[in-house]
């Protein structure tokens, strides 16, 4: 199902490709009827060069253990340099393919030194065994799509105990496996350069939800009635940074009728 | 397909009792079939399983597989065998909110990078352990989610602000501390080896 | 109360798939019946559900009541959300770490030829379909993962050898060969030992 899918998906882009290889191309093909983002969409339909260079050997009909090296190599190069001409935005993984396959090129041209005593193993049947292996997990990976599973095609049978009056335990939490949880998501976060949790008290995050509870069923409430004096100084920051960052997230709105009218905050609805 | 045989199937699959009119819309419109068809399905599969320890029950809502009273003591008993544990998806979720709250669900699937099924927040939610306190005036309005006060009392906590604060969070190494890392240690659970070295292991293997 | 009845209710009631064993430890200590007494029940509650739109199924860790394939195209209209379609990316990856392991993250990466994004192992390891197995004794200690019950369970299969089979790797030798064009030179060798150990050199030396 997953290879007829991506064949599907493959039509395409790939028609107007052939026709770039077929003839040997010069600049970037500013007239490409295809707008570059269908290429990136064809590059997505790829997961990695071993993949893209299967395709490229089986739309040929070829057989791995026989493939033309020099051919592959330049419809493989081709392919990179269009992608590199419409400055998309290639994982280098791509780039590493194209210097082993210009390798063994190179390697089948030269003569090889009859006395090296090392068994240095062909760079072909590297890349063949790496194409093999790849082909086959494939194939693998789409039978197990086809498998029936759960939630697809079987269900689990869903039977009421509750009128048995059985009481189910429910599962016991530490609270150290909560936090060990988040230290793990932090982790993970950090990992991602792109994402930021901002990092407020949590006393701020704990008032944010308390003052959404209070707003909860009325209009607006007058700013003030937001601050409580029996909590001193401090309580105060904390539900004046809690309004502010509210008010940055676009959950409430800080309201004032007219000039030194008092301050009231309300839940932001549609307007 | 005989509609019998599908009716049959829709109630052991559903997780709720169905009325007669639902189980009709679960057909494709085209293809329902009229009530009175489904309620003489119901009927023959109420007979063939007369004598089976789960049966067909009318309750208010509508038709539910039950097992049958009798078996009490032995369903009470597989239950009791396992007390289940929570996944690490539902303890990651609760601590975003915990750390994060209000927040929507939409926002605890951007931090932990992986989607958040409805039945954790169902879970967690029944439990009580969070609630919905308003809704975000965004398309779709997602519900902001927060902890409850049966949330700090489980853990013994009189206040968020007495978990470790984020900075801190990332320096806490948990391996060679059999305390919990809070400020006053107050739990008064037992906290079995068993469970703390399952805890520590499950962390281990999963950082990297 | 017949064994065979109590048995089909803790399979109706559990809400996950019970060995023979599990089962058996349901009853009371002193009235536990004997494991061949209770796969012989399980065998004549199969029987009786041959012809049913549910029947009890074979999973890698135990007997579940299933609603039987075929019904899906009703069933799955019960439930709002879509069945989850997977990733060729993380399909190919729960492939290579069934057929492979225990591999690390640098041995896919290697066979997949691009990098393994750590949302889906992410997904992978909460779905508890593969799980952390031990660390390679290598620079960085990279984790090895292997698949769990709960992967063959979700995919209706009992054991391992159950998946579909994969292509036998044929090892080709060009040391004799210094023309460039390669002629039909399939070897039938099975994969050896010696490439094996050179394919995780070769991954070794990718990881970090």
């Amino acid at each position: 199902m997953i290879g007829g899918l991506v064949g599907q998906q493959m039509e395409e882009p790939v028609a107007p490709l052939a026709l770039v290889l077929g003839q040997p191309y010069q600049d970037a093909p500013t007239d490409l009827y295809i707008p570059p983002d269908a290429l990136e969409v064809f590059l997505d339909a790829f997961e990695g060069p071993l993949d893209l260079l299967l395709y490229l050997i089986r739309r040929q009909n070829l057989d791995i253990f026989n493939i033309p090296i020099a051919q592959i190599t330049h419809q493989y190069i081709a392919y990179i340099e269009m992608m590199d001409s419409l400055r998309l935005e290639l994982a280098a993984e791509y780039l590493v393919m194209a210097a082993l396959l210009a390798e063994i090129k190179s390697g089948m041209l030269l003569p090889r030194p009859q006395d090296s005593e090392e068994e240095e193993e062909d760079p072909r049947a590297f890349l063949i065994r790496k194409l093999q292996e790849y082909e086959a997990i494939k194939k693998v990976a789409g039978q197990i799509d086809l498998l029936p599973r759960q939630e697809r095609d079987t269900f689990n049978v869903m039977v009421d105990v509750s009128a048995l009056s059985v009481a189910r335990p429910l599962p016991e939490v530490q609270i150290k496996d909560i936090l060990l949880a988040f230290q793990d998501v932090l982790k993970r976060v950090e990992q991602l350069t792109h994402h930021q949790i901002t990092k407020e008290p949590l006393s701020v995050r704990e008032r944010m939800a308390a003052i959404l509870e209070k707003l909860d069923g009325s209009d607006s409430l007058a700013f003030a009635a937001l601050f409580t004096r029996s909590e001193g100084k401090n309580g105060v920051v904390v539900s004046f940074l809690a309004v502010l960052e509210l008010s940055k997230e676009g959950i409430i709105d800080i309201l004032q009728l007219e000039p030194y009218a008092e301050l009231s905050v309300r839940v932001r609805t549609a307007s | 397909m005989q509609t019998k045989h599908i009716v049959e199937a829709i109630l052991f699959a559903a997780d709720r009792p169905m009325s007669v009119r639902q189980i009709q819309q679960v057909f494709p419109e085209l293809e329902q079939p009229a009530l009175h068809e489904i309620q003489a399905a119901i009927d023959a599969i109420s007979t063939d399983y007369l004598h089976r320890p789960v049966g067909l029950k009318l309750l208010a809502s509508g038709y539910r597989f039950q097992v049958r009273e009798g078996l009490a003591y032995w369903v009470s008993r597989l239950f009791a065998e396992k007390p289940g544990r929570y996944s690490r998806a539902l303890l990651e979720t609760i601590a975003i909110i915990a750390y994060r709250q209000p927040v929507t669900r939409g926002e605890i699937e951007d931090i932990r990078g992986v989607a958040v099924s409805s039945g954790i927040i169902q879970t967690l939610l029944e439990r009580e352990w969070v609630r919905v306190i308003g809704h975000k005036d965004v398309p779709g309005r997602p519900a902001l989610y927060s902890t409850t006060r049966q949330f700090l009392d489980y853990f013994n906590l009189s206040s968020l602000s007495e978990l470790p604060a984020m900075e801190e969070l990332v320096n806490i190494d948990f391996s060679h501390t059999h305390q919990p890392p809070l400020q006053q240690e107050k739990s008064e659970r037992p906290q079995t080896d068993q469970s703390e070295a399952d805890t520590l292991k499950a962390a281990e293997s999963k950082t990297e």
